[in-house]
Parts: C-alpha cells; structure tokens; sequence
C-alpha cells in the first residue's frame, strides 16, 4: 500500500479516481454484455481487474502535453484519457459517432486531441511508435512524457528491447509500463518467461525499472508520478512493471480455463476500486451512501453511453474509401 | 467417408503425421495447453507431450526462426502462427532464410517446414488483423504457397506439406474452421500444384483459391439459374500453380473471371489474370475480370466490411460482363 | 541546367527540404557521421547537426517504429534503410503501423513519412542482398510507392514525398547513384502518378520504374536499329500508378512489353501487364508480353545473376514478339 | 591471458591453433588482394584481426556434434570449421568449385557436412536460427552445443533478444558469442548501446554472461571450452562478449576513416598471431626458424587456394535453376 496520508492527497483527487475506475468498470460490463446480444464482434478485450493501471498512471499525465498509446486492451486507458463513454461505446458498435467512426473498433480506440493515440492490435507493435512520440517530444524541447502500455506478453519482442535500447541511447522520455496481468492469452508468464521479474529487464539498457502493486492505484500513481517527473527533467526512460490482474477472459470467446477460480477470487479481493473505497471510508473520506449515489452514477453513465450508441447513425457506406490518405 | 470440419481435417493431418513422423513437432503461441487460439491442435499436447507440441512466446522472429534452424538440420517443425497477420513479425525469417539457404548454400542443406494459421479477413477485426497475405508470400522464389478451402484439400494437402523437404506457407481461414466436408478414412496425399475442377462449366470459367471458394460455388448456382453455366476451378495451391487446368477451362469457356479477397495491385489474382490474358490471347472472347478486395485497409464495422470483400453479387455481375450479358 | 549524379539528386533534395522545413529530419543506419553507407547523406550531418541527422543502431524495426511515431505527431521523418532487404525486419512497422493508422483511426492522425533507400539487385551480393521489393510494398493501400529512374525525377519526387502527408515508399537504386542527367537550377516538384514518355514512339510500348529505365532506353535504340520505333512510359510512380499515360500510349501502339526487375509473380509488372490486357482488351495486337526476373534466388556469379535479370536482349526479343517479328 | 601453464597444453595444440590463424590470414590477404584484381566482387568482409576468437572458439568443439553459425564475416569460422581454403576462395571467385557453387559468395560459406551452418547476410538474422539447431540437439537428446557468432552491431536487433529468452526458456545449447570488434560498419558500439558491457545483456534473461579477451586465443578457448561442456551437461545458454579487433575496413570499399591510426596500431601491438607465437617462444615451444616455415607453408596454402580457383571452372548458367526446392 502506498504510504502516503491518504488525506494529504485532496478529496477531490481521490473521488476522481475512484469515479474513473468505477466508470471504466461499470462501461466494461456493458460492454461485455452488448458483445452477448451481438452489438459488438470480433475481438473485445476487457480491463475489468485492471482499473488502477490505466487510472493511477494516466492521472499523474498532464494530456495537454504528456501522451498515452497501449495495445489492443485499451478502453481503460481511452477513458482514463478522457475519452466519452459514449464515443468508445459508438466505437464499439461500429458507428459513425465512434471515435474511429467505425472504423476501429475495439482495439483501436484514438483519441489524438486528448493524446490517446491508440489502440493497436499487434503486440508489441506499437511500442516502437510510442518511443517515436517521445522522440517528437525531445526534437522539440516540449516537456511531455509519453505512457506506453503493453501486457507481460509483449516483452519478449524484439520491439521491445530495440526501442528500450533506442530511448537510452538517445534519452527519450517514455514511461514503459508493462502490465503483468499475469497471463498472455492463456499462458502464465511464467512459463514463456525467463525471468520472472519483469522489472529486471531495464537493466540490459541501464534504465531503471520498478515492480509497482497494480491493484493499489495510489501507488500507481506515486510510480508513475515520480518516472514522469525525472523523464521531464532528465529525458531518462523508465520501465514500471505493473502487476495486476484481469478477471475476464482474454477476450469474450476465452473461457479462461487456464486458471483457477481461487486465483482469481483471490485477485477479487483486493479489487482496486474496493480497495481504494474501503481505505477512503476507514479514513472518513467516503461514506456508503456516497459511494452507491457514485455508483448509481457511473452505472447510469455506461447506460447513456449504450443508448447513444444504439441511436448513432452507422457510418456511409461510401465512407469506406475515406481517411486512407490524408 | 466421413464428413468432419477443416478445423479437425487439419488437426488429423498433423496428428497422423506426427504419428508416423518423430522428427514432426508443432510449435507456436497457444497451440499447446491452450489446444489452439482456434483449437485447431486439440488433444495433440495430451497425446504427443510437450516435447513435440509447444507453447511459444509471442516472439514470432523468434520462434519462426528457431523453427528454420530446426528444419535445416534434420527436423520437421509446424509452426503455427496465431494468424498470418502476424507473421509479418517474422518476415523476414521466411524471406531471407526460409526461402533462401538451400540456394545460398548451393543446395547443401533442406528446408522441410510448413508455416500454417489462418489467413484472410473473419469478422469484426479491423485493419491490422484482416488481411489475406497470400500475395506477398507468393512473391518470393524459394517458397511454396498453398491455400486450400475444404477439409479433403485442407488435410490431403497438410500431409503432403509435412513431408515436402522445402518451407510451405499453409494457408487456412478463421470462416473456413467450422465448415464440414466428406474426407476419406484411409490414408490419402494431394500432391501440389494440381488445381481442382470443383464444378464443370462451358460457358465461364471462375478461377479461385481458399475461403472465397463456397461463395464462387454459390455464385456458379445463382448464374445457373441465368442459364450461365460457370466452370471452378479450384487451385489450391498458389505454387506451384496448375496453369494447365486455368487453360484448359479456358479454352473451353473462352471467359474468365479470377476471384481472390486479396487487394488486387500485385496480387495472385492479377497474376493469374495477366496469365490467362496472354496465354489464352486467342481464346478469349472478353478480357479477364478480377474480383478482389477493394484497395482500403479493412474496417470494422461489418457492413462495411463486407463491402470491401468479394461477394457473391460482385462474382456474379463480373461473370455477366465477360458474357457481355450487362 | 545543371547535371549532377543520382546520388547528388537525392542529397539536394534533402538538403533543400531540410532546410525549407525544421521538422524534416533523417534518420538511420550510417548518415550521419558516415555520411552515408552510399554517401547519400554527405554533408548533411556537418549542415543540420546530430539532431537532425541521426545514426541508429541496426534495428530497424525500433527506428522505423519510431519514425512512425515522431511522424504521428507531426514531425516528417525520412527513414533510411541501407538497403530495402534490411527492411523485412520493420515489414510490420510499415504494413500494420504507417499503412493503416490514419484509416484505423478515423482519419485522426496523418503520417508524413518518407522511407528510402536502395532496391533491387546491384552487382555480386547473392540472394538475401538482390531482391526489388516494390510488390510487396505496392500491395498494401494506405502506402505510396515511387521509384524514380533519373536524377531529375529523383529530386522532384523525393521533395514531393517528403511534403506529403502520407508514408511513402521511395525506392532507389545501388547502380543508379553514380548516374547523371540534367536537373534544374530552380526549385521544382514532381506530382506523383504521372507517368513520363521517355521516348516517344509508335510500334510498340515499352512500360517500366525504375533503374531498368536505362536498359529499356537502351533497347529502343537497337529497335530502332532494326526499324521500330518503341514509346518508353516511365510510370516513375507505382502507386498512385498513370493508368492513363499507358493506355493512352498502348491506345496507339497496339502492343506492350512491361519490364520489371521483379520476380514476375504477383509483381507490379504482371498487374500492370493485366491492367493493360483488361483495358485495352479490344486495341491490343498481341498478347502484353513481361520481361522480370527469373524464378530464383540471386545467385553470387555475375555471370548467373545477369542471366537471371532483365536485359537489353531480353526486351528487344519480347518486342519484337508482340510485333510477331520473330 | 590465459592463466593455464602453456606447455600443459599441448605443442599439437598450440601448433594447431597458430597454424589455422596463419592460415586465415594469408588466405584473406589473399582474398584482398583478389579483390582489388576484380576477381572477388561484392561485399567481402575480411576477417583480419578477429583470428582468435574464431579459432579458439572452434577448437573447443567436435564437430561431429556441434555447430557453427555466424554472420556475413563468416571466412575465418569457415576456415576454423575445416573448410578448404581453396574451396572458399573458389566460392569468392564465384566459381563451380566453391562451397555453395557460386551462388553464396563471401557473405554464404556452407560447410554442411562439416556442421559449418553459414554465412548468413542479414544482421542478427541467423541468432533465431542458430537457436533452432540447439533445438534440434535437444530435441534428439544429442550431446552437442552450437556456437552462434555475431557482431557488435547484430546484439541490439529484437532477433537476438527473443532467441536469448527462447534458449533459456527451452534450455537449449548454445553460446552466443559477439564478436566486439568495436565498430558495427562505421559506428562505435558505444554510440549505439545503452550499456558498454554487453556481456551484461544475458542478465535479463538469466543467462551467463562474460567478455573474453578476443586477442588471446586460449582465452578463447578456455571460454569456450568451458561454457560449451556446461551447456553439453545442463542445456544452459551462455553470452559471450569476446572483445577484438578488425585491422581492414568494414567491407573492401570502406576506407575507415572513423577510427585513428593510433588506435589500430595499439590492437596491431596485441596482434593475435604474434601474441601466441611469442609465447610459445618464451616457453620454448617454437623457435623463429620454425615459425617462418610455418609462415611460408601457409602463405603456399594461400596460394594454392587463389591457383584452385582460378583454374576452377565457371558453374554452368543452367545452374541457375537448380538447389531452389530440394
Ligand atoms: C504480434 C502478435 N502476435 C500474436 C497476437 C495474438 N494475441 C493477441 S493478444 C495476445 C496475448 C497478449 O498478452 P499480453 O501482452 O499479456 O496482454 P493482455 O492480453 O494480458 O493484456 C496474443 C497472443 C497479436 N495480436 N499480435
Ligand atoms: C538487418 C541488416 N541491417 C543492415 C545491414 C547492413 N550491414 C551489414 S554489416 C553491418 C554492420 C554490422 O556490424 P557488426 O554486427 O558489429 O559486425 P562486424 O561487421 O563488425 O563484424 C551493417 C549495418 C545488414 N546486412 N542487415
Ligand atoms: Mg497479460
Ligand atoms: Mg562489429
């Protein structure tokens, strides 16, 4: 558990989070359950578990100048970025009034005026870009950081390591934030891993890397506070394994029989949102009648965000021959 | 004969060859405790152990590339890759090794591997993981391409490939999995290179190969109800190609029409038509007509993405206008 | 007019634009204090300092990666690949990152990038180090591919690209560098898809892009010789390709020989050989004849890789062919 | 230097290793000189200065169990593996005779039967490779190991990364042995490496590493010999970072300009050939008269290879077409 005095850090600050993580989780399952009355196809991966991560690391950002990009697991993070419930729902859907207009569904969440910059469906893929966005950020003297989220099972390739060793030798101000969610797929990590800490990996580019408790987002947030600041200043990479859980299967066709139910009930009790919301009430900060009036809230968010995704136009057929080139 | 799926006619395929053939191993993500993405490996890991059915991490450079070095001494690796937009991870292990150390080492060592997984749009999944990649692989000297669209071709032609002393890529299809088909029970090879009549026609010939094969079937029936009497020809393999079978059709039909959800620009459809244009100068009554996938990545939503795939509609009207009956 | 070499051509437009634009930049293996592994670079280094012109380490999926990132956010990289063959290591960066962001984001991000380098066989460098890739590129939609034959062309389509919005393949060539021609002492820029009539002609077309430009030139002299008079379209351009420029040319000659140094299969010289049968199904003589390479690896011997290439003889006969003079 | 009394080696041994270092010498002086008589074209990287780490490190093994794989800078390994040095130079003159027939060349010398595996062109594309032939050994439960040598420059390529988490994951045989000769090309390893030990990179994957001494042949050895009988008994992998020297340029037309005279001559001082030979002179091992018949003997083998090639016939152009499928 993080350290510091809860109080210390403002009702506000705390409230947010929790309403973000309650947003996300609440959105989640509807989704899931759009994806059962087959509003939504193909691949759906769900951050259920994972809520602290994409919350705690995206709260210390400053989006007018610092940038996010994650693989396909990504409605977290595009509404930790801010991104309507509503446009991801649409998205999903497949509508004209999806942030990708339809056109990039579930593991293609962009948001590039919040600096959410995706979203990509090939692991590991993307890492290379997001050290190509810190690179934009130093060419330009800005003092932005940018995020890179991707899972325990992207860190074996080779895209990985030549982008770790690129920001070292060039000094590119890029968080890698490894989510250990414990599993790639149905595989353990541990089983395609030869180290087990996955934070150990940095040192092969002599840059720092820290294991961080993924279900407790203050400590998140203190992580990645702290490996922003130093980027800003220092231009020096960080790489921060996470370790969380996923409760859902790897996508909505994964029965997720590779694990068992007292693993996971385990990871369940120390729900990132009860955990915060039970520290929160022992220190008086939050009573039970305020946190269901929260709830009822952000359920009636991830509603309004079905419903205006089921009222949203589909998109042109013509408009399939668009946004290819610029 | 029996009527199974192309999901078990594969799996029989490896589960016999491996049976007869100690040094057949299968390696790739998920194949192993997992049975598969697509459970395309079911039970082989009970059967076979986990020396000979392996569960990789998701370093696709990495573990074609230990499959190529297996296969240039002595073994027979399968290597599964999850779906072949993947493999452009691995590229150039295929490219530069693959299809290339029997002929830089002046024919001193073999290259007995076969690259399978599913290749071509599903549904639902966007740009990056809904492309049919047959062309570009198709390109390269060095390399055999197969494609086949039912489980008699799809199993008679994995054996062969199993037992083929050089690298083929084996094409198969997410949609293609769950179709059934009558498959013989004694033991049976397809040889390569042999392209299979599968409708006899006088008045068109549709040349086609993998999954748009049952909707050119569709097609060959609804032009039969015109009084258009359509010829398909199937050709499995990509190549060798059975350019004789192409012609022979032709020069009964006079008319041809190529059919490949590829994109067309430089794809094995163009190919094919440029082919039968100049060798069937003569004979053709129309110019070749191609349909292929329209020239825009894929995008999610479904009706659009329909749109830009092969239809039976599209098969049709191209089959009219080589008949000039528009 | 001013004539200076190829090589030169490319630096100017580097240079001119670098200078025009403090976002242009160049980045990749040896330009910058090498100058270049063929001295493209020369100079620049020395002119823009090493913020601008930057040695990677040999990783070209990271650097690649991360020109694509640095273009997502507006700066305009131009990537260096020593050689196109070095490029199959960043296949996917390109295919799945730079071909598809814009259209999988719904037209959120551009993607101002310019890949160069060059392509095709040179002279003694066997098979990994001998391929022309431009197939497989030009298949892809999202991507523009250009392979400029002559300093003029090169130096006006280089600016183009690296003013584009959009990523763009630009393909030069070993044995090209040291050629010279006539280039402007103003500024000017060439449009891409617009093909040039190199010469001008009337018995018989011969289309081609790229370094056998010379070659075809060469063999319209010795048809001359013998009293044909051949039209060289130079398509400079591949994709967006001058469908009309051929056809237009074709529409008088009534004959086609399309030369690429590419394998013929699935290349952008049986496409255009097909397009042109298609098109101009009713004005052609005889069958569009392509002159590639053989189907095989490149072999070291210079005597054997020159049998494998295009060749002056090789055009001439397939001209004559297509005007039944054999 | 090897701490090991040198008579208790053995004078066979030690003459062993002297002679096939003399030998690579004379035969790439040779080879240089061939060069620059256009007799060798192409890229020809000499291996001048590196001898001992080559040598060493394959005196340590059987080669009728293990194997050897190495990069483009492959004559001295080849050599060190028993391959005819007039085999070799007739492969440089892209002759019949050669080891590949003519269609290797420089960067692909083959020794199948002599487990010498290439001769790979690619950076770092052969490391997945290599690691695939441990597979092979493990897999048949044979006793060997594969050395897998490399540059400097090959260490930062994901293929390589991916191959170490694989062989340690696998438990398979095999060194990776970088050769850090200091420079990749044009480039100080330093510039392009966030760490300057690189022996240190094996730590993230749980693999020993270690930096050898490359300019002491039984250094070498020792190293060698010593991760080779571990990974024989346990399939451990090991890293090696063996520090040496080339005195040439990267590739004949490279004039070097990146390095100080200053400094070669500080490497030529610790010269491998003259380091062994002077202190089997010290013990007694090897008088001066001796050595220059050595000298002679292997500047006559030297020339014998350039007579073997020369008189060597060219391969027939049908040749061409033959060793693509086996
Ligand atoms: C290059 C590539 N290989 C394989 C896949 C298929 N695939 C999608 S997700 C996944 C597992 C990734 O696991 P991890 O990185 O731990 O992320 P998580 O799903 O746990 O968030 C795999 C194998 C892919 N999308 N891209
Ligand atoms: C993938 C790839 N990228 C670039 C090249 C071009 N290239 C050939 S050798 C070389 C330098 C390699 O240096 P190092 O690995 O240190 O080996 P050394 O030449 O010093 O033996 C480069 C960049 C290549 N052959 N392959
Ligand atoms: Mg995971
Ligand atoms: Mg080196």
């Amino acid at each position: 558990m993080s350290e510091r005095n809860l109080k210390d850090r403002g009702l506000d600050f705390l409230m947010g989070l929790l309403t973000s993580m309650l947003s996300i989780r609440f959105v989640e399952e509807k989704a899931a359950q759009m994806y059962g009355l087959r509003k939504i196809g193909g691949f759906c991966h769900l951050y259920i578990g994972q809520e602290a991560v994409g919350v705690g690391a995206i709260a210390a950002l400053d989006l007018t100048k610092d940038y996010v990009l994650t693989a396909y697991r990504d409605h977290g993070h595009a509404m930790a970025c801010g991104m309507e419930p509503g446009v991801m729902m649409a998205e999903l859907f497949g509508k004209e009034t999806g942030c990708s207009k339809g056109k990039g569904g579930s593991m293609h969440m962009f948001d590039a005026d919040r600096h959410m910059l995706g979203g990509n469906g090939i692991v590991g893929g993307h890492i290379p870009v997001a050290t190509g966005v810190a690179f934009k950020i130093k060419y330009n003297a800005e003092d932005g950081v940018v995020l890179c989220f991707f899972g325990d099972g992207a860190i074996h390739q080779g895209a990985f390591h030549e982008s770790l060793n690129l920001a070292k030798i060039w000094n590119l101000p890029v968080i890698y934030i490894c989510e250990n969610n414990q599993y790639g797929m149905g595989t353990d990590f541990r089983r395609v891993s030869s180290v087990h800490d996955l934070s150990s990996m940095g040192a092969a580019y002599g840059i720092d890397g820290r294991q961080v408790d993924g279900m407790d987002v203050l400590a998140v947030f203190d992580a990645v506070k702290a490996a922003a600041e130093k980027a800003r200043v220092s231009g020096e990479p960080a790489l921060l394994e996470i370790q969380t859980y996923r409760y859902k299967g790897h996508s909505m066709s994964d029965p997720g029989k590779y694990r068992t139910r007292e693993e996971l009930d385990a990871y369940r009790q120390q729900d990132p949102i009860l955990l915060l919301k039970n520290r929160m009430m022992a220190e008086g900060l939050l009573t039970e009648s305020e946190y269901e009036a929260l709830q009822a809230a952000q359920r009636k968010v991830a509603e309004d965000a079905v419903a205006f995704a089921e009222a949203s136009p589909e998109p042109a057929l013509e408009t399939l021959y668009e946004d290819i080139f610029a | 004969m029996a009527i199974i799926t192309y999901r078990e006619a594969i799996r029989q395929a490896m589960d016999e060859e491996m049976a007869r053939d100690a040094s057949v191993f299968l390696m790739g993500e998920e194949v192993a405790q997992y049975n598969g993405a697509y459970k395309v490996s079911q039970g082989l890991l009970e059967k076979y152990g986990p020396k000979r059915v392996l569960d990789t991490p998701i370093t696709e450079e990495g573990f074609t590339g230990i499959g190529i070095g297996a296969a240039m001494v002595g073994l027979r690796p399968i290597v599964e890759w999850m779906t072949l937009n993947f493999s452009l991870m691995a590229f150039d292990q295929v490219i530069s090794n693959a299809a290339k150390m029997r002929y830089m080492s002046g024919g001193q060592v073999k290259m007995p591997i076969v690259f399978r997984g599913p290749n071509g749009p599903a549904e639902f999944l966007a740009a990056q993981h809904s492309q049919a990649l047959q062309s570009i692989y198709a390109h390269f000297p060095g390399l055999k391409v197969v494609a086949p669209a039912t489980p008699h071709d799809a199993k008679g032609m994995l054996k062969t490939a199993i037992r083929d002393d050089n690298p083929v890529i084996f094409l198969e299809a997410e949609m293609l999995y769950g179709t059934t088909g009558e498959v013989p029970e004694e033991e049976y090879l397809i040889p390569f290179g042999q392209a299979d009549i599968k409708r006899p026609g006088k008045d068109v010939t549709l040349v086609v190969h993998g999954k748009p094969l049952r909707m050119v079937l569709e097609a060959a029936k609804t032009l039969e109800g015109m009084g258009i009497d359509a010829e398909v020809v199937d050709l499995r393999s990509i190549r060798p190609l059975d350019e004789a079978s192409i012609y022979r059709s032709v020069g009964t039909t006079n008319r041809c029409v190529v059919v490949d959800e590829s994109w067309p620009f430089a794809s094995v459809g163009s190919h094919v038509a440029w082919l039968v244009s100049k060798n069937c100068f003569d004979l053709l009554d129309a110019p070749v007509e191609l349909v292929s996938s329209e020239e825009v990545p894929m995008p999610y939503n479904h009706r659009l993405e329909l749109a830009v795939q092969p239809s039976v509609d599209k098969i049709v009207a191209a089959a009219k206008r080589v008949l000039y009956k528009v």
